[in-house]
């Protein structure tokens, strides 16, 4: 199963919670198929300032949303962008095959809040 | 301090039933089917073996065929009916609530052209056996109902099911795996035809189990070879499980009543406390006709695999969703089929009592399920930390 | 003075595989599906067990699949490449001399409108495979032809025919059950697509097997249900027995060529002093191609279990036929096959030596069975004692 | 399997052997079936003085055969011709059910001996 440093990870989480002055949301997932992850992002000049998650799901889902807002804070937007889930799953040093997919799901959840985030400053 | 709380996934062997089988690992260890002095021993262990498990049921011992284990037997008594039938079409009645054993034997008999009717439970997880007679065909061969469902531990009707089936010449099948250690079973009051057990679930050994077979109904093979089990079931005869199988059921049978009141105070002060202390939580199955060592809640707004693992992490074993299924993304069939919406099914744990379990336990357990509840909770989107009420985002 | 002279029924258990079982009853006892640290620990402890037998024939662990043994591997592999394969007629090669696990499974299948061939031995009890070409039609799906027969011990051309097998896209399987012990098998040298093996011929727990699948060769399912064992083979996976196999072949191929080299040399010196001192015996089966364990002699004028009978009241456990057979009145179809006459066929008695087996054992052994076949001679109506000569009265 | 009793005739059996003078042979079952039953008697008066076998056979046929002479020594012939296979069975303590036709060889070689004395006698 799991390895200790998902273990580890999923123990003691961290970037818990709802961030209050956060600019940008991103949501994805649903509780029908076990997994809900929301990031919130707050956005100064382009740079990822701070980064919290909510995570509906099992303990890779949980790692993965800890380990990729600690991956992204301090990232410029665009460099976010470029993260994908196998460097989430590199980060945590390996998940098993069948919960790939949570590593997916921080991937597009980080998409999706900077997607809010243009859509509200471009858009 | 570890805490097995995962009783219906497998428990440990009882060691007077390891007692029991060490002698026949390396020194008693003649093959049951020679006719020398090795063969002879192991021959008479067997045959008492199956004396003794014969009595614990009211059965009689030429009616116990060993297999390795409660699947075999579920594939054996559904496959072995179907391939002795000699209806053109074959129609065989079981439950939504099945475990997979039976269930996905019912898919591979689907490819093959036999139709399954698959009764549904009301939401309190119990079969109806009034339904029965709307459902028989004239090719119904066989009906299977499980004694005891292994994930909310609901106890079926199987006196009435047996007697409704006998009136329409349906052979009654059922899967007692879960059953047999906390129930009475008498195959001939019940009026059963095949019943399903397997011993690593009454502090057993593992990979060894039987199918009761009631005289003159007529089974098919399913594993064909030498003659052993009266040539209905080949190879080698395993004795030191056979052994172990005998002497656990045995005990089971003797301490039964002891145990299951012991226990069943246990389960009950524990659901008591998780329902009133901790909110939105939910009871699965009907909760005066269990068994006695099942519990099984959905914790709103948290999903199963990250409560088992937290309470994994301090100490505690637990089951979300039955364990043959874990590793899957799709809640529990069972849960689902009490009309549970798919997100709280995501959020279930079954606790499963042992005769290990004790009330020090129990209360650790509780507290730090409650913790983790709240732990996990605060991180859940579903769930508003501060009103402490769920909303869907 | 007891002598176990019957180590191809079954063998005693080696007491380190004992050893290495016994943690897996009573403490690390969780389910190998459960994701608590009681289910992680025993899929350790599987996973590694894998391994070790994925080394031991040169295959891959994902290769490996655990069943209830040597029957079920049998039946497994020739039932599961007969239900996945789409071919409208569907035709086996195997042979005579196959174990009834492989014999029976294939007349059950011939019920089911499967061709089966039946190749037939030399009166040495060899498979020629360069036969195998003509028999071949589009049809053919799998040929099975077992490693070592369990009567007569010998060895087949395993390598030439999986290769010409190979050359027609046929599967290969090989029933290997008596073969474990003492030959070196690796799969894909030989190019084997399946192979049954059964841990208690090598002193391994009964009740445990495995049924080796190359990569890619598709299989159907004989036991449907939970996903254990990659989805192919349902039933909570029995953890103590795999470990026991696995400790049990591992501590086999280390200590083969010496047991092997030992065992050879008293077989040897019983064959000769047999042959020469006892009057009208014949060995059954190659001399030379044979497992180094086997013994295999008619005794004309005599019934074989009156023999067996007489051994065994002086301690001695040998078997005439195979065990699986006892009780039956006919004679068996592996020595018929030879071309033995069915009189002579009922005189046959088999001896296989194991790792306990000592010269000085054998020495009571041969003198034991002089006086046996003297006194059974001496009240034989085939058998002028006064003559010392066979006579059909 | 076999019981004490069935072991015991097994290992010590009684009557073995030819009898130059007798005067009266029954031969039944056949070497190919794994059963061959010879009894010799010498009958004077109409009485059994003595009965041998030759058995090639399993331990209950030798058993078997043991005991059938042994019942008939000391009997007329026309109480002989009503031991049945059940008496030779229940003399036995029982057999194993496979090994019942046994008990009927005996029977039918004790019958074939008395048969072949008439013959000779009355024929
Ligand atoms: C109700 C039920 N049926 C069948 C089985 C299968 O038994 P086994 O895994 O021992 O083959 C189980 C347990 O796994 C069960 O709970
Ligand atoms: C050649 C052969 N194949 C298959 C088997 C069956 O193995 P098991 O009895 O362990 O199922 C045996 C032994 O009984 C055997 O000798």
């Amino acid at each position: 199963m799991y390895n200790d440093k998902v273990i580890e990870i999923f123990k003691n989480p961290k970037n818990i919670g709802d961030l209050k002055d956060a600019n940008a949301i991103g949501t994805i997932g649903n509780a029908s198929c076990g997994d809900i992850m929301q990031v919130f992002l707050k956005i100064e000049n382009n740079v990822i300032v701070d980064a919290k998650f909510k995570t509906f799901g099992c303990a890779a889902a949980i790692a993965a949303s800890s380990i990729a807002t600690e991956m992204i804070i301090g990232k410029t937007v665009d460099e976010a962008l470029t993260l994908k889930n196998a460097d989430v799953v590199a980060e945590l040093g390996g998940l098993p095959a069948q919960k790939i997919h949570c590593s997916v799901l921080a991937e597009e959840a980080i998409q999706a809040a900077i997607k809010d985030y243009k859509e509200k400053n471009n858009g | 301090m570890k805490i097995y709380l995962d009783n219906s996934a497998t428990t440990p062997l009882n060691p007077h039933v390891l007692e029991a089988m060490l002698p026949f690992f390396t020194d008693k260890f003649g093959n049951a089917s020679s006719i020398h002095s090795y063969g002879r021993e192991a021959n008479r262990a067997v045959s008492e073996a199956r004396e003794i498990i014969a009595e614990c049921i009211n059965a009689r011992p030429s009616e116990i065929y060993f297999t390795s284990g409660g699947t075999e037997s579920d594939n054996w008594a559904l496959k072995g009916a179907v391939y002795v039938s000699k209806n053109k079409y074959k129609h065989i009645i079981t439950t939504q609530i099945e475990h997979p054993a039976i269930l996905n034997t019912c898919a591979e008999l689907e490819k093959q052209n036999v139709e399954i009717t698959y009764m549904n439970p009301s939401n309190e997880g119990m079969i109806n056996p009034k339904e029965l007679s709307n459902l028989f065909t004239e090719n119904t061969i066989l009906t299977s109902i499980m004694f005891a469902n292994n994930e909310i531990g609901t106890l079926q009707p199987i006196k009435e099911a047996a007697r409704i089936c006998r009136e329409q010449s349906v052979l009654f099948h059922t899967d007692a795996v879960q059953a047999m250690d906390s129930q009475k079973i008498d195959v001939k009051e019940l009026g059963i035809d095949m019943l399903s057990m397997s011993a690593h679930k009454f502090y057993g050994p593992k990979g060894i189990g039987v199918l009761f077979v009631k005289t003159g109904s007529r089974l098919g093979k399913l594993i064909n070879g030498g003659e052993q089990e009266r040539g209905l079931r080949a190879g080698t005869t395993p004795t030191p499980l056979i052994v172990g199988m005998a002497k656990a059921l045995e005990i089971s049978v003797r301490d039964r009543e002891k145990n299951n009141q012991r226990i069943l105070r246990l389960r009950n002060i524990f659901i008591d406390r998780v329902l009133s202390e901790i909110p939105y939580v939910y009871l699965n199955g009907n909760r005066e006709n269990r068994l006695p060592n099942n519990v099984n809640l959905s914790f709103a707004f948290i999903e199963g695999e990250s409560v088992l693992m937290r309470l994994d992490l301090a100490g505690i074993a637990v089951s979300s969703g039955s364990a043959c299924a874990s590793g899957s993304l799709e809640a529990s069939h069972v849960i689902l089929s009490l009309g549970v919406k798919e997100e709280l099914a995501h959020s279930t744990i079954r606790f499963s009592l042992g005769v290990d379990t004790t009330e020090q336990q129990m209360d650790y357990v509780f507290n730090v399920l409650k913790k983790t509840v709240d732990d996990l909770r605060r991180m859940s989107p579903l769930y508003d930390y501060e009103k402490g009420i769920g909303s869907y985002v």
